[in-house]
């Protein structure tokens, strides 16, 4: 086998995807783990109900739960919040990067509705950009109008749903794009 | 003391409610939608029996089918919990016309304090002071405008049948009247069967303080001091605490004594409470709630008073255990809210199934819970799953442990408001007891989902660890599990499984 | 206050300890075995630090391994929880001799009420009453057998270093004096690393009452109440409660004088209990543990104090929050060792993995646990798995509280006492308060593994039911377990996995 | 198919081994189950953490955990008491009864060591008759000595441990015949 390994010792290589950010990891076989050459001595152990993991990172403790996705994704559930995290290995990650440089096309950004209810008013229009916050569509469920906001700027590309309409769970409301490009 | 009582609710109010009887020696009798078949209410009873499909209108709304169960399973009473038939005077009557006991006030006392605009002519008669406002329903966004005018803006509408902050909304400005007119009376519609609505001043940055109340057949009526609920979002209450920060000895026997007023203008009877917004020193009367809290356990841990069991108490007849001078207020306690909703997504609704659940433990601290691993979270009901209590010598000890507390609980499967109950229990105005009900708005801080305390450097480690292990790596490998438990006795002599007759091994 | 501590055992006790350091903010470090890498203390503490294999000699018991983890995670404090090394005065030594705070009285305390028989030398010296017996170990089974005859039978043989019932032994006859001492010294000789054993007075039925002490390095000593402990197995206390139900004021004060005189005389700081033996209106020092208890908390119950606050704020050089006129007692608190043995097959260890847990909640219920699904129960350590604690007003309530929340809890894959905590409950001489040390001896009939209140005919149709499920006829049906908490972000705008530089998706 | 059942309506028939008693359980469709010809209006459900049950048995409501052994056999955990279970489809039993009435022998009956430890003592020697409650061998684990008894009557017939031996858990220490048949 060709190994990517540079040093004597084995190590395996991956590209950590998590909060924003890009981390190139290498593992160890003792127990020794670089994030960006940064060296930590760490622990990874079952703990507790089904997903529960305990974790030690140089001495510190951190209690998680974890649950496996496709190809490398993993939810990590930690301090009440839930961590979404993509784990490729580094020879794979670069194909994709590369693939990527090469002409790599967005997709459609799309908002879905988070549960089944009735949909009791849209708040943009078709070409409309919005920003971080602003309400999008407003839901009934649970007796309760649920309002979907905006996490980010986009362009309102197509709306999918109109007052007084029930929808789905899943059911796509509204697609956007990049805000620059109509 | 009643022999039996059908638990016309579910979820943890409904195991509140079976915990209380079961301590009485009470027959416990539950009902449960389809969702519901296997949820800790029904776990927990004595029996249990199918009221109707997952909608409530159609199952715990369902007067006719609850009092079906009540005679089918020959129950002699009935605790309505909170939410769906609590408040809703025409069910006290159908159960008290069915010859059963009602565990709560009078039909009369529900419908003169459930109407709100009726509740505040009966309160201003009373001598309790009241917010400023209407007390009619409003025929139309005109007579609203009027009435807004004449009150001074900004005003909040109202359901007159409401409560919870369903068919409520603030209005700065006279042009928005109309569109938050139509948003009221349709949610209003929607959660009461009732679109009436009406306007009140809306106090900037108050205080929500409420009294605990409790009255009896013997014409006892007695306070069990205050909580405070100023921490709301949507008029839902967050984290609740007894006592309130604010309140100075004098001001919380005035404030005792306004309610105690109220409750006698009503012939109260059973556990309510009495809602006050309070600012600047003064405190108007918002609502009467005449049934049990959500967050009655604070007023419970500083009290050493079961209210539920106070409840069942009264029902049966008996006078009060404890008179006011008797009742103690004996250091703080902190409730928070644990609902299935991402806070960092703008509340919503979020669903799952509970695939873990860890409660905390240790002193002071107790979990009223409605999940257990395995239950199914939908959107048919409620989003509260659990309520986290704590209780120390004083606010700091309270706050300190529900911080640790909250580090404890692990809700897995389900998003939970968790996390930011946990950065409120750190937050400087918090925890110099700063509060108003615009707290949240005031610190949107509290909803940035910027890194968790972990550290994003720990969570690179465990999601390579994590990968790495999959791949056969075997850093994450499961711990066997048996469970089976160990006996001596292969078999014969304490054989495991004895034969039947003419079976031998 | 303290900066960090490292803990030095496992278990529910280093959670509980883990759980005070947390509120008064010290950093909390954790040992753990192999097999208790991921054991709940593990989990709940700021550091962890691996120590060594499965057997305590090699791990928790290691003090140069404890010491080299405190030098390496800088930590400034050892607590040794109770058991272990927590009665170890070379412990404590060797952990002041590194120069860090040991969470305890001194060495020489330890030492002095170490010794058995060294703790009834001083005790009869500082005038508190004595059970009649030897204050010298025995040299063979010869000199015992003259002991005894001196005292008069039936006698009890003990270990001077023991504690825990290890290494004891009832006697009635002068014949059986060397089978007993053998086997004393064998268990004695494997627990403590130390064979001497010594003869006293066997009282017929007493009941175990002892007083929990508190004294500071101000030269302040209180004592906060006493706790019956009478009812035992193999001298395991199984049942605790506070108050006593037998003890009148007047008996109450003389006891706690007596406790406050022997803590006086050996210099005591932090927290300690002083364990009489009750009969016919006398009282007999029987020994002084230098260590909190496991049944602490129903005196934290009825006192409102953490005396685990307490033992940090003295390690720290604080003065006692409370002196003695001020230390409440208010209402009753009773605990039960929920443990891994099987009452019905004369309480054989049972092992396994916890396959379910459910932890009992609501009013005045208390779990101090230190296991969660998923944890590997074996043979390693004490069979305690957790201790259930209730409160109320009165020992009735408290009673009726217990066996409710007994009911609730659900520990899924290993035997447990739990059924026959659920029948104590219910047992008339356990509810009118008539208890002794023989009490479960004098009750064979909780021990009787008959039918369990669900009935036998329910139990039919369950395992029916079941079977006929799993052959395809869908009445047991798995709930779909899905676990993936809902986005409406499908991906890009607010996407899940943000994509890495040179990404796109 | 040759259905067994002999009323108009299709239910199953099994014969349940329980605590010691043996039960013919009919169960229809409709949710009614007759235990010996009682009859009874029942319902389980999954319910709880993963081995979790309710049972619904005339409205009278019963938490279990239960989980299953080998060819019917079920371990039913209730009120924190572990209750075994034996379910045979009625056909089934009939043939076992049938061959057990033809000749069918008993299996020897054996006392295995609950968990690794030391025996430190033997209180019976081959050929004794024990009575219930009666010491068998006393084991030390976790510092403490445990006493194993005879839950019932029986001879011994193999005494297979001695004093300071070191035993596994599961090995064999003791064999038992019938009390009256040496």
């Amino acid at each position: 086998m060709s190994s990517p390994a540079k040093g004597p010792r084995r190590v395996a290589r991956y590209v950590v995807s998590l909060l924003g950010e890009r981390c190139e990891v290498e593992v160890g076989r003792d127990g020794r783990v670089a994030v960006e050459g940064r060296e930590h001595e760490a622990s990874l152990a079952a703990a507790g109900p089904p997903h529960g993991h305990s974790l030690l990172v140089d001495g510190s403790s951190f209690a998680l739960l974890a649950r496996r996705g496709h190809g490398g994704e993993w939810r990590l559930e930690v301090d009440g919040r839930t961590i979404p995290a993509r784990v490729l290995d580094a020879r794979r990650a670069r194909v994709r990067e590369l693939s990527a440089a090469a002409g790599g096309r967005a997709e459609v950004a799309s908002l879905r509705a988070p549960m089944p209810g009735l949909v009791v008013g849209v708040a943009v229009d078709e070409g409309e950009v919005v920003e971080a916050g602003d309400t999008v569509l407003i839901v009934e469920a649970m007796k309760m109008e649920n309002e979907l906001r905006a996490p980010g700027a986009a362009r309102v590309t197509r709306v999918l749903a109109a007052p007084g309409e029930a929808v789905e769970k899943g059911q796509v409301l509204v697609e956007f794009g990049e805000p620059e490009t109509p | 003391m009643l022999e039996s009582v059908l638990v016309a609710n579910r979820g943890e109010i409904a195991l509140r409610v079976i915990r209380a009887a079961r301590e009485l020696g009470i027959r416990t009798v539950a009902v449960f939608s389809e969702p519901d078949r296997g949820a800790p209410h029904v776990l927990h009873a004595d029996e249990a029996y199918p009221i109707g499909p997952a909608p409530a209108a159609e199952s715990y709304l369902n007067i006719a089918g609850l009092l079906e169960v009540a005679r089918r399973a020959n129950a002699r009473a009935v605790h309505p919990g909170y939410g769906f038939l609590a408040e809703r005077a025409d069910f006290a009557e159908a159960v008290t016309d069915a010859g059963l006991v009602f565990v709560g006030p009078s039909a009369a006392t529900i419908r003169a304090m459930g109407d709100k605009t009726e509740a505040r002519r009966r309160m201003e008669a009373a001598g309790v002071p009241v917010v400023p406002g209407t007390t009619t329903p409003l025929a139309s966004a005109d007579e609203a405008r009027r009435a807004a005018g004449a009150t001074g803006f900004p005003v909040v509408l109202k359901a007159s049948a409401g409560g919870g902050g369903k068919g409520m909304r603030v209005v700065r400005r006279a042009k928005d009247i109309p569109g938050a007119l139509a948003g009221a009376v349709r949610e209003a519609e929607a959660a009461f069967g009732d679109g009436s609505v009406y306007v009140e001043r809306y106090l900037e940055r108050p205080r929500h303080i409420e009294v605990q109340l409790f009255g009896d057949t013997h014409g006892n009526v007695v306070h069990l001091h205050e909580r405070e609920c100023s921490i709301q979002r949507r008029h839902q209450k967050l984290v609740e605490e007894a006592p309130s920060a604010l309140l100075d000895p004098a001001e919380r026997r005035r404030m005792g004594e306004a309610a105690v007023r109220a409750a006698r203008a009503v012939d109260y009877v059973g556990a309510g409470t009495v809602e006050f917004l309070h600012r600047d020193g003064e405190f108007f009367f918002l609502e009467m709630n005449t049934r049990l809290q959500v967050e009655h356990p604070v007023t419970e841990m500083v009290t050493s008073v079961d209210l539920v069991e106070w409840q069942f108490r009264v029902a049966s007849g008996e006078a009060l255990p404890l008179r006011r001078r008797g009742i103690p207020l004996e250091g703080h306690a902190i409730e928070c809210r644990i609902t299935s909703e991402s806070p960092f997504e703008g509340f919503l609704p979020a669903t799952g199934v509970v695939s873990e659940l860890e409660v905390p433990g240790g002193p002071g601290v107790r979990w009223d819970g409605g999940i257990a691993a395995g239950t199914e979270v939908g959107l048919h009901y409620d989003p509260l799953l659990g309520k986290l209590i704590t209780h120390g010598a004083d606010r700091g000890v309270a706050v300190r442990r529900m911080r640790r507390a909250l580090g404890e609980l692990r809700i897995g499967g389900v998003s939970t408001g968790t996390p930011l109950l946990a950065r409120i229990m750190e937050e400087p105005d918090f925890l110099a007891g700063r509060l108003s009900t615009a707290y949240l708005e005031e610190h949107p801080e509290l909803f940035a989902a910027d890194v968790p305390a972990a550290g994003r450097e720990a969570l690179v480690v465990a999601a390579a660890l994590l990968e790495h292990g999959r791949r056969g790596n075997g850093t994450a490998s499961r711990i066997r599990r048996t469970g089976r438990p160990l006996s001596p006795w292969a078999h014969g002599v304490g054989t495991a499984v004895p034969p039947g007759p003419g079976e031998r091994r």
